[in-house]
């Protein structure tokens, strides 16, 4: 299966660039989003699912990218994981359906991924939706 | 021409099959089975590589995939005495048992399972009782009344969206249809749920041939080499997955096939008394044990079975010109010495005739079928019209005291307290299919953990390549490669002259079970099994005629490949 | 029949979330290949779009284009069927048989006479050929095809036997085997090759149209380009093997283990255009190289008969020897000619040749 | 023809056989002209060796003297360098190799691809030049005839037409190289009956004229 990404310290590479030619092409990509970021603020989503990967490199670049300080999960139309890589800015975004099954892997390169964020148009609920639980709650709720 | 009830086409099968049938009163006393598509695949492979025929072959059918592909490489490799290693076999083994696994199962949610289900009742089921109804048959885990809340929820905005879609037109509604509404609804979100799981198990195939549907393969072995050190080869982790694979097939088939069928099964024992006709079964037998093709390790038995008598098992040999005959008599083909011969498969000979041999001109609304009424054959074993498929393999493992099956058909035969004649009939051909597809899903342990052992002992090799130059081949050389596939036995015979394929048959299970009339008037056993014991309910909703037909698993692009290249009505109007 | 719901209430009503909602534009923009900043663009469109009317016709064929469509992961065949499409006509998936499906063809052809998608698999059997050599329900393929065109907003020839005649047509082509595009002349038709085509470049194909409501673009053969732009052999993970001219020579040497290229087992991934390669198979698990198995080509037309699987591209298609000859004699002759000429040449130089000896040269002088 | 892989299919198939057979017995034929048309026998007393003298002007006359040189440095650079440019791009590349080793058994180590494209591209700028070289030299242009641009021609086209195919510069991929492989087969056919037959024939004719200047003791 599309195994999830383990940031196994036993293949964690040696420090230095990967050497391997799929990797390359996307670590200069982000390299150029994250000078992109930093220079205007606007973000970049890189698709991961579409690469010619050898059977491994996904796994040696997710590896070699590593793990940051933040973790989330997303239950929307099945789970979406997320985490920052070692390097800040860089995030996995990591979309799955019902079955567990991988929609999509995407890097994006911003201050946080946009899944995170709490729609607008929901917000604008948010109110109503209290007052309702409000409101269930005086009715002997919670 | 008396008139007819005609049901074309017969949908939630592969290829085009259409079948006419008289009726007495509300019961059929004539059925008539017809291919309707031809394309010619064996006059194709005249004169190409024999190596290339796998992919040619295959292409003979989508939907199992894989049978063709395999005879064909057992073809070449009987016909130069060519030896496979013991990996390239256990692999094989793996990618046939998972390929009836993934066949089956899709059969009967997907193809078969609408003859039974109604959808639409499926909407007035209380999610609640079809989860306790789910729990009391087995232990699968989704079967929560949420679930079948959801699944309820998604059905009834697809019904009152407006646009059925599939669904459009079905028989909903029929008498014939008897499940409660919960079991419905169970059905349904299995129908579902086995459209889920069936991505899962074709990834078996994927690993082993890089894609699914049509696999590769390769005269010699199999494609891909073993190396736990190489990313680019079947390594620990590949391998690992292959046993996630399998253990995923086998919940299924355990915890929702298995109990699904039983369940069904219990609403419909009547249909347990009609639908067999023959009487007469055929299996070359397979998925051998060792390295070598042997039928005395093989776990399907090879043999015949006459007249419904399980205490004889006849031989079975496919070289004898005697034994495996073709017969054209109500097909639009012409022999050239004659069209009341047989012939033997190495000198099969098929000349497109759809004009002179009966064929009506479309638009047409019957078939003549006085004369030739089917792209179809009629293959014969010593003459005998006979039966293959799931039915014939549980008949065989049954009389040759498959300890597994015995335990497996008289529990399933003492559930529905049914005698074993039950086995003779629909509802005993989709069960069989339904505990076959029991025994291969275990089996695939076996196979798995020798392949293991095997890496483990330093046993790699995966190809021979001591005769894969064709230099290196005889002038002439001849074979049968023969198989089971989910539907029946399969044999491929190849005639190689020069290094080139001088002649190519392949008699196919469909071909044996759809096939028209023969000389003698004797039906195939589609007609057999429809005739003189089906009642239809409604002739302008022939439900009934598709339950007993659907239980074969029609699939009649494999039927229907045959063309010869000397024919007036072969034209060439390539655009080059 | 109700109006029909646009994507996005359809969504709502199932209880999908805006975050939802955003995941599956996102899996949307990543299926039809398009770059993911799309995917509010998408969310906008799928707002609005309505399942189009499909009416699938399968012709010639193996069915194997629908196992695989079935095989889709991202949208899966529940989706596509529940949710993307409404699969109005469709031999292998639909409920009903007979007499009744062929109904259900006619009443979706009326219901949405100038807007359906009309997709079909398999060749079928052109004008010259004999019309019973294919027919559903006694009306020839021919027939069914062109009266399902004249009210299909456009086609899609699924399979490589749809879009370029694929197996039937193979040498000789007993039946007559046309694809849908000699037969079609005033439709859009796209074409997705493959045999059968990756999964998910149907459902891409399919999702593209619902999203937008037009077709992708497509390149010369009428293949979406966002899918067949790219040759394998370009995104070949074992590319770089082939710049090192490293190679494996059979199927379990130590090349094939080690993961080299497999051109000299005949690969045909540099004429072979389409997605195997990054998209790969059932759900990203492999693809025939990847599984050691030299690419077929099975997405060009004429590749069943582009000489041989395990032939590598630029060997000769076959070596005929009565040609050589007949080849050989024209060589000789031509040669023969010249040695003929500059014989005589020779000659008449030896003939116009005036000899002299020393000892006249020396008394002319 | 409108289908690109019912083109390559004919040029890598019919068309393929013919140009082979042309080529093989059409230098046959012209190999056997030349042999047959014999050497007078010399009675003079030999005063030195064939064998020796004729390898050693086989190697001299391949490098240009330092007059030569002088004389006409651009002729003799650019002429070595897409020669052996083209022998690379000919004998090294992988594709081809494969070609040769299915058409004779026979087969050798390749370049690495990289390696054989340079080289390429050198070759191609190189023939480039020589024709520039040719059209404004005014003696040059004097002398050449038709034939010289022909065989300028269908030299410059399998390199020009490999090149594109290898970057998929032109398409679709199969009439790419369809037209690739029709270049090299033309230049196959064109080979015996034009001085392109120097491939086989210079070296013969340095032996040739070396043994005799060996036999008679001089040094060519």
């Amino acid at each position: 299966m599309t195994g999830g990404s383990v940031s196994d310290p036993a293949t964690m590479p040696a420090a230095g660039g990967p050497d391997w030619d799929a990797a390359k092409a996307i670590l200069n990509e982000v390299r150029h989003a994250l000078r992109h970021f930093v220079a205007t603020g606007e973000s970049t989503l890189i698709d991961l699912r579409a690469q010619p990967f050898a059977p491994g490199d996904l796994e040696r670049l997710l590896a070699w990218l590593g793990r940051g300080e933040v973790e989330a999960r997303v239950e929307a139309l099945g789970p979406t994981r997320v985490w920052e890589s070692a390097v800040p800015g860089v995030w996995l975004v990591d979309h799955r359906d019902g079955d567990d099954q991988r929609l999509t892997l995407q890097i994006e390169v911003a201050e946080f991924p946009e899944i995170l964020r709490s729609p607008a148009q929901d917000i604008e609920q948010a109110v109503a939706i209290l007052d309702a639980r409000l409101g269930a709650a005086a009715d002997g709720g919670p | 021409m008396t008139e007819r009830v005609v049901v074309d086409p017969i949908t939630r099968i592969e290829g085009h099959l259409r079948i006419e049938a008289e009726l007495s009163g509300d019961t059929i006393i004539g059925a008539y089975s017809s291919g309707t598509m031809v394309r010619g695949i064996e006059t194709i492979l005249r004169g190409r590589d024999p190596r290339d025929a796998w992919a040619f072959t295959q292409r003979i059918c989508g939907v199992c995939t894989l049978v063709h592909g395999i005879a064909a490489v057992r073809a070449v490799e009987d016909a130069l005495g060519y030896e496979i290693p013991a990996n390239a076999q256990l692999i094989r083994n793996l990618m046939i048992g998972a390929q009836f696994v993934h066949d089956h199962v899709m059969h009967f949610y997907h193809l078969h399972a609408l003859d039974w289900v109604d959808i639409v009742s499926a909407l007035q089921a209380d999610p609640k009782q079809t989860s306790a109804l789910a729990q009391s048959i087995s232990d699968y885990p989704k079967s929560s009344p949420g679930y079948f809340a959801d699944v309820q929820r998604r059905l009834k905005g697809f019904v009152e969206g407006g646009q059925l879609g599939i669904f459009a037109n079905g028989y909903w509604g029929h008498p014939a249809y008897r499940l409660p509404a919960e079991a419905n609804l169970m059905a349904v979100a299995h129908y579902l749920e086995a459209l889920a799981w069936q991505r899962d198990a074709a990834r078996l195939l994927t690993i082993f041939g890089g894609k699914n549907p049509h696999p590769n393969f390769v005269v010699g072995g199999v494609t891909s080499p073993i190396d736990l050190d190489s990313d680019s080869a079947l390594n620990a982790k590949r391998l690992a997955q292959v046993r996630t694979i399998i253990d995923g097939m086998q919940t299924f088939v355990d915890q929702v096939y298995l109990p699904d069928t039983l369940a069904i099964a219990g609403f419909y024992k009547d249909w347990a008394e009609r639908g067999e006709g023959l009487g007469n079964f055929l299996c070359y037998g397979d998925l051998p044990a060792g390295a070598a093709l042997d039928p005395a390790t093989f776990l399907f038995p090879r043999g015949v079975i006459l007249d419904r008598d399980l205490s004889r098992l006849h031989d079975v040999d496919l070289h004898a010109d005697d034994e495996i005959q073709e017969f054209i008599a109500h097909s639009w083909y012409d022999y050239s010495a004659g069209n009341d011969q047989g012939l033997h498969p190495y000198d099969g000979e098929t000349n497109l005739s759809y004009d002179a041999r009966g064929g009506v001109a479309p638009p047409y609304r019957q078939l003549d079928v006085a004369q030739g009424y089917s792209w179809l054959k009629s293959p014969r074993w010593k003459g005998r019209s006979v039966e293959v498929g799931p039915l014939a393999r549980v008949l065989m493992l049954y009389a040759s005291g498959h300890e597994q099956t015995r335990g497996l058909v008289d529990s399933a035969l003492a559930r529905l307290d049914l005698p074993v004649e039950a086995l003779f009939s629909t509802l005993g051909r989709t069960a069989a299919r339904t505990l076959e597809t029991k025994v291969i899903a275990d089996a695939l342990d076996g196979w798995y953990d020798a392949l293991i052992g095997n890496v483990r002992a330093g046993e790699l090799a995966t190809f021979n390549d001591r005769l894969w130059e064709p230099a290196t081949w005889p002038r002439e050389a001849r074979g049968a490669g023969f198989m089971e596939a989910p539907r029946g036995a399969l044999g491929h015979w190849i005639v190689i002259e020069d290094g080139r394929i001088a002649n190519y048959q392949a008699v196919v299970p469909s071909t044996w079970n759809a096939g028209p009339r023969d000389p003698d008037g004797v039906p195939g056993a589609y007609e057999a099994a429809l005739q003189d014991n089906t009642q239809l309910v409604d002739a302008q909703q022939p439900l009934e005629i598709l339950r007993t037909i659907h239980s074969f698993d029609p699939c009649i692009a494999c039927a229907v490949h045959l063309s010869d290249p000397h024919t007036g009505e072969s034209i060439d109007i390539r655009v080059t | 029949m109700a109006a029909s719901k646009t994507l996005g209430e359809r969504l709502r009503e199932r209880g999908v979330s805006r975050r939802g909602f955003l995941k599956y534009c996102a899996a949307t923009a990543s299926l039809m290949a398009l770059p993911p900043s799309m995917a509010p663009a998408i969310a906008a469109a799928l707002e609005r779009a309505r399942r189009p009317s499909v009416i699938w016709l399968s012709f010639q064929e193996c069915t194997g284009c629908t196992e695989s469509l079935t095989r889709s992961f991202s949208p899966t065949i529940e989706d596509l069927i529940l949710d993307v499409v409404s699969l109005d006509y469709h031999h292998t998936l639909q409920a009903a048989s007979g007499e009744a499906a062929e109904r259900a063809r006619e009443e979706a052809m009326r219901a949405h006479w100038g807007e359906y998608l009309l997709v079909v698999d398999g060749s079928l059997p052109g004008p010259r050929a004999n019309p019973g050599y294919s027919t559903i329900a006694g009306i020839s393929n021919l027939q069914m095809l062109e009266e399902a065109l004249a009210g299909a907003a456009a086609v899609i020839a699924i399979g490589t036997c749809a879009a370029f005649g694929g197996l039937p047509q193979a040498r000789p082509n007993p039946t007559g085997a046309v694809s849908v595009s000699d037969i079609v002349t005033d439709k859009p038709v796209i074409n997705v090759p493959g045999c059968p085509p990756v999964p998910m470049v149907i459902t891409g194909v399919l999702a593209q149209y619902l999203v937008f409501g037009q077709l992708p673009e497509l390149d010369e053969y009428r293949r979406p380009r966002a899918f067949y732009g790219q040759a394998i052999h370009d995104r070949c993970y074992r590319r770089p093997f082939y710049d090192k001219g490293l190679f494996a020579e059979t199927f379990d040497d130590e090349g094939a283990r080690a993961g080299w290229c497999l051109y000299r087992l005949g690969c045909k991934g540099p004429s072979t255009y389409n997605a195997c390669a990054t998209m790969r198979w059932n759900g990203g698990t492999s693809w025939p190289v990847e599984a050691g198995a030299p690419c077929l080509g099975c997405s060009e037309a004429s590749f069943w008969d582009a000489g041989g699987f395990y032939r590598a591209l630029s060997v000769p298609a076959e070596i005929d020897g009565a040609r050589i000859l007949a080849a050989g004699a024209v060589g000789a002759v031509v040669g023969g000619a010249a040695v003929a000429l500059t014989r005589r040449r020779v000659r008449a130089g030896e003939q116009a040749r005036e000899p002299v000896t020393v000892d006249e040269l020396e008394q002319r002088q | 023809m409108s289908d690109p892989m019912a083109f390559l299919l004919w040029v890598k198939g019919p068309m393929f056989n013919w140009a082979l057979a042309i080529f093989a017995l059409g230098t046959l034929a012209r190999l056997l002209e030349i042999f047959l048309l014999g050497r007078r026998p010399n009675y003079a007393e030999p005063r030195g060796g064939e064998w020796g003298p004729g390898l050693r002007t086989v190697l001299t006359r391949s490098v240009a003297d330092p007059g030569t040189f002088q004389r006409a440095p651009f002729d003799v650079l650019v002429g070595w360098i897409w020669h052996v440019g083209f022998l690379i791009a000919l004998l090294l590349f992988i594709p081809h190799i494969e070609l040769i080793q299915a058409l004779i058994g026979l087969g050798w180590p390749g370049l690495p691809n990289p390696v054989v494209d340079a080289a390429t591209a050198v070759t191609l700028v190189a023939l480039v030049a020589t024709l520039i070289h040719r059209l404004r030299h005014p003696v040059k242009r004097h002398l050449s005839t038709a034939e010289d641009y022909l065989i300028w021609t269908v030299t410059f086209l399998p390199l020009i037409t490999g090149y594109l195919a290898y970057h998929r510069l032109i398409g679709p991929y199969p009439l790419a190289l369809g037209l690739h492989i029709l270049a090299a087969e033309i230049f196959l056919i064109v080979l015996p009956f034009t001085k392109l037959t120097h491939i086989f024939t210079a070296f013969i004719a340095r032996w040739y004229n070396g043994a005799i200047f060996g036999r008679k003791g001089v040094q060519s």
